[in-house]
């Protein structure tokens, strides 16, 4: 029980041991690999890979980004290359780093993410991210993420066909967080973070059309931190289960605002682009704050705000 | 090979003509790597509006004393900000991002259009030993401070306006297959607007002279992270403009 | 049908005339009067006052607002004079001005809604808005707005108890914002109103308690733009009665994208606080975008987006 | 008495002691018809972030040229940004806002802590003839740059700080009743901390002398449309400190 630096920021997420609670956002971080001239890769809590389906996915066509005040919206539509690419070529590069890669699965169907996740049982992947949440794509996606049954459905569903701890993502475009927060607990989900992108829209004044080829678009950033927090505050509050905390973080304290509401571990994503660095100097960030505070593990901040 | 991000020091921000700007910048760890066709991500605010970097090709670089030359249009938010940039400070600067041009070919042909200049005049220096010919368009006279760019640099300097306003009255896909039938170029270059680079890559395809393309899409990352610039290629597969490009051949691109 | 600067601008929202398509959204111009050294109340779409109540109300203790990136977070709890204050001290002031009136109404039964609904009618008010989605108050409030039902029920007692026009304004915190316009429009909805806050929250990081002495709090400005101009897109592709706009309106080019997804009138809100000239502004803005494409009618934008 | 909103020419942005400035603007309208106790409230930025406008006391006003002066304290990121205003540039500035102080009495004692002394200095110049007393208190010595500021004001000139490095060590409240057995002041015009607020409303009611004290609160609108900065009043009924104030009578509100 020697408190040193890695012991201070070390979390165990539903068995995944992370050195910092600090992970980088599915989809916004690559493979992580593309960050590795900026990050030490051994230095993130962990990264979880883009997107990923059974087929290789070209994504959306037309425009995929737009700026919006103090956030973003992208409507890449889930381009990966697909599963198997994943295993043969992208994990043996990230077997290299001692970091855990947590895999973000998405399904057209409720079988085809039990399949995703049966072909990632074994690979040396530390966990899963079930992506419930897409706004981006036509099938699947957000239509699980809107709905406690069918949600509770795919975690079922992936939680009977692996042995590696199970995260359920959530979407943020709902009435009751909590609710749909239950409803993946209940289906047996390991951990449980949010929020994905919220649902969002712009529209190019000059041409009269959406400015983004898919219409609408998954909407990130600072931006959008208010409501993250309050919906992990939610989230938190009505499962048991450990939550993993996003949307807007940029530094150290938007970090701590999120694990004082309730998160275990937080993901820092649309960061990334603005400051490359982002992942590691965040936890840099939280260490300092609990070094000021005389804290010595970052769990103590868990869930302590005082409402009272 | 490594990329950064550093502080880099304003050393000139001036207009060159109109609402295009040459900015100056002191950042050794990237000018003593960056090879044409390369680019910059320059984050212009501490606050959190506007959120995004915004690209911009190096349009000369100095490994020597350090500094990187861009040069700008203001056309929005970002390009507006960058214009309150004084000597003196500090703009955060990452790079060098992106593949850039394959140096090959004796006889070379640059084919610039509008602000696609920028990033040609570094490769026209490159090509010092066997000195590149440009053709360069814009809308108008206005536009052409280009010339004076690749003065003492292209001996063969080709110029189109929109209006006519100089040189000949129309555009550089208008005038390039005469200069192919004219001259022996043995690779193309191009970098502009996306009609343009269509029309180069198929007139290049025609003539069967190898042509590189060097293009623009929005980007988040800057370094193949984010899949918001991705476009699709010949192979079926889709390229990223950040990292597989900017700068392609024009076969890989399906236009 | 002569086309004068006038003209260009008049817009008729379910039978309130208004000069221009630009009224300012309720909480954040006071009564107007708040305003009237800075913008001519006569060059005003139509003023939505303060959310009123039967009984003059306190609010919430504490701290009531917190800056966010791009944003800001209320919890001012409906905080008014009461119904009989404003019919008695307010209106006549604003009686002097030549720009309707809309009064935003706030009960905590259905019962209270139908009571302000009667008690307006016939004051001198141009329209009533009706408030089922205040964050920040405990009993109705959002609770209504959240759920296809009661709203439907509480504009129905809203309709039997006024001849006024009504306008139901929809909480943006729910999963199918179609679905409650729809809903509401069914109900005799005679215009719909969108977005009133997202819900959001923020915490102190040196004193571990919410920043918000509710806790959580109202979400407004720019921030928030794309999930409203996105809910705006859908809630007038769901419905035939006119939708006003709102949420992160800064600019004339914000207002053109809101009217191109589908509003027929918009509202400035937290933009007033920053940009006090704002409401005027914005009008000016339209009358010259119309002008430089060469449209005489500013209806001539509504629904004009092009997502083909 | 109209409010308006106006380009102010920065004249002055100067650091006058560790992290407090003093910004001197030129805002005739605005300067042509302040009173003491009132403020500004600035937009600091085109971007959208930092959002809101930030509320600053008029620390004084020249009516004749047109000059505003504030000081302000760096705490946050608005007022960091208030640091990077040079001299030519423009701020906007919303005012004057507020209702002032109430300039009432024969022997008036001022008492000031921390930034509370800004509004004050105005306050001080209003009384020339027949000059305040002035109670200032303050963390530590470093802090107390404020007696130069009312030196050739305020005759009388008190000073505590916390850690006693210069003056009284104590609060203000402390050294109040002593002050007000020995000289018999008629009215107290308070600005500071809130508790310090309490606390002398509460001695000057024992005391029965009027006390008029500035509060402070968060605000959006600063024109009294939001209700954002409302506070409890004794009346029962909420008062806006944006417009109902920030000046009260000590009895108006709820402590
Ligand atoms: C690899 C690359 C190299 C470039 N080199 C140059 C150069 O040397 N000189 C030059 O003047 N311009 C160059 N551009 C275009 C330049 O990036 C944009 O003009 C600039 O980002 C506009 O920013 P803004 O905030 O002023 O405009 P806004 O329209 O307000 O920007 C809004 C968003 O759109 C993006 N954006 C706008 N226009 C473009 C564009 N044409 N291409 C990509 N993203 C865009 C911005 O980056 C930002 O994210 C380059 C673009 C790329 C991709
Ligand atoms: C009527 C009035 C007069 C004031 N006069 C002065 C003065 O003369 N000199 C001076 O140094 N300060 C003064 N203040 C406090 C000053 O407004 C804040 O220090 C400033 O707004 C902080 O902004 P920031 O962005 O640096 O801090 P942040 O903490 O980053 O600001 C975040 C938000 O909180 C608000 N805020 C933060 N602190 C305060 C505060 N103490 N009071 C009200 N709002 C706050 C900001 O306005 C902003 O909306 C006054 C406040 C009020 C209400
Ligand atoms: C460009 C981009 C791509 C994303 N792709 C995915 C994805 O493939 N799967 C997923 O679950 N979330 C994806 N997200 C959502 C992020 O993982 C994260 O939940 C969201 O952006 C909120 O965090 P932030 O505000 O810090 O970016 C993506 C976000 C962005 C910006
Ligand atoms: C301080 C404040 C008070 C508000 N009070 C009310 C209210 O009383 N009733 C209501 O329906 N909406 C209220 N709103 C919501 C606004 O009318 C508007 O719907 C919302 O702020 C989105 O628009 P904006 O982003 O332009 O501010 C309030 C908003 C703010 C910022
Ligand atoms: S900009 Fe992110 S992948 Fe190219
Ligand atoms: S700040 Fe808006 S009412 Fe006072």
């Amino acid at each position: 029980m020697v408190s040193n630096v890695n012991d201070m920021l070390a979390v165990n997420i539903a068995g995944i041991k992370m050195k910092t609670p600090v992970m980088t956002a599915s989809g916004t971080f690559g493979f992580g690999l593309e960050y590795s001239d900026f990050v030490d890769l051994n230095q993130v809590g962990a990264i979880v890979v883009k997107g990923t389906t059974l087929a290789p996915k070209a994504g959306n066509s037309g425009r995929r980004m737009a700026e919006t005040p103090a956030g973003m919206l992208n409507s890449i539509g889930l381009e990966n290359p697909g599963v198997e690419e994943f295993i043969h070529t992208i994990m043996p590069r990230l077997a290299k780093y001692d970091v855990p890669v947590i895999v973000n699965i998405s399904g057209n169907t409720v079988e085809e993410y039990g399949q995703l996740a049966a072909r990632l049982d074994k690979t040396g992947v530390a966990g899963l991210e079930v992506n419930i949440s897409c706004p981006n794509v036509k099938q699947g996606g957000i239509a699980f993420g809107t709905c406690p049954d069918s949600a509770a459905q795919v975690v079922r569903e992936v939680k009977a066909k692996t042995t590696l701890p199970v995260i359920a993502k959530l979407s943020p475009n709902v009435t009751d967080i909590a609710l749909m927060a239950k409803a993946v607990e209940a289906a047996g989900a390991d951990a449980i973070s949010l929020i994905n992108t919220l649902l969002g829209m712009a529209i190019d004044i000059h041409t009269w059309r959406p400015v983004l080829g898919n219409i609408v678009g998954g909407f990130s950033g600072p931006a959008v931190k208010p409501v993250a927090l309050r919906m992990v505050w939610q989230a938190a509050n009505a499962v048991k289960v450990p939550v993993i905390g996003m949307g807007g973080i940029m530094t150290a304290a938007d970090a701590v605002e999120f694990m004082l509401a309730g998160a275990s571990a937080v993901a820092v994503g649309t960061a990334n682009f603005v400051n490359p660095y982002a992942a590691v100097e965040v936890a840099g960030g939280i260490r300092d704050y609990l070094t000021e505070r005389g804290l010595n593990q970052v769990s103590q901040l868990v869930g302590k705000v005082n409402c009272g | 090979m490594a990329k950064t991000c550093v502080l880099a020091q304003i050393i000139e921000n001036s207009v060159i003509a109109g609402d295009v700007f040459k900015l100056i910048v002191t950042a050794p760890a990237i000018a003593g790597i960056a090879r044409p066709g390369q680019f910059v991500h320059l984050r212009l605010t501490d606050q959190l509006d506007p959120l995004l970097r915004r690209p911009l090709s190096i349009a000369d670089c100095h490994a020597a004393n350090g500094t990187l030359t861009l040069i700008y249009r203001v056309v929005g938010r970002g390009t507006m900000l960058m214009t309150k940039l004084q000597p003196g400070d500090t703009v955060d600067c990452m790079g060098p991002l992106g593949n850039g041009f394959t140096l090959t070919g004796q006889r070379p042909l640059l084919v610039g259009g509008g602000m696609g200049l920028a990033p040609l005049v570094m490769l026209a220096k490159a090509f010092c030993s066997r000195p590149a010919t440009i053709l360069m368009g814009g809308r108008n006279e206005q536009e052409l401070f280009w010339p004076n760019m690749y003065a003492g640099v292209c001996p063969n300097i080709h110029i189109t306006t929109d209006d006519g306003s100089i040189g000949y009255r129309g555009f550089t896909i208008d005038v390039l297959p005469g200069l192919l039938e004219k001259e022996k170029f043995d690779v193309i270059y191009a970098c502009g607007p996306h009609v343009m680079l269509q029309g180069v890559a198929a007139i290049a395809a025609k003539y069967k002279i190898p042509c590189q393309v060097s293009l623009e899409e929005y980007m988040a990352c800057g370094v193949g992270a984010c899949l918001s610039c991705t476009c699709a290629g010949t192979s079926g597969k889709r390229h990223k403009v950040c990292t597989d490009g900017p700068v392609f051949w024009a076969e890989e691109v399906a236009w």
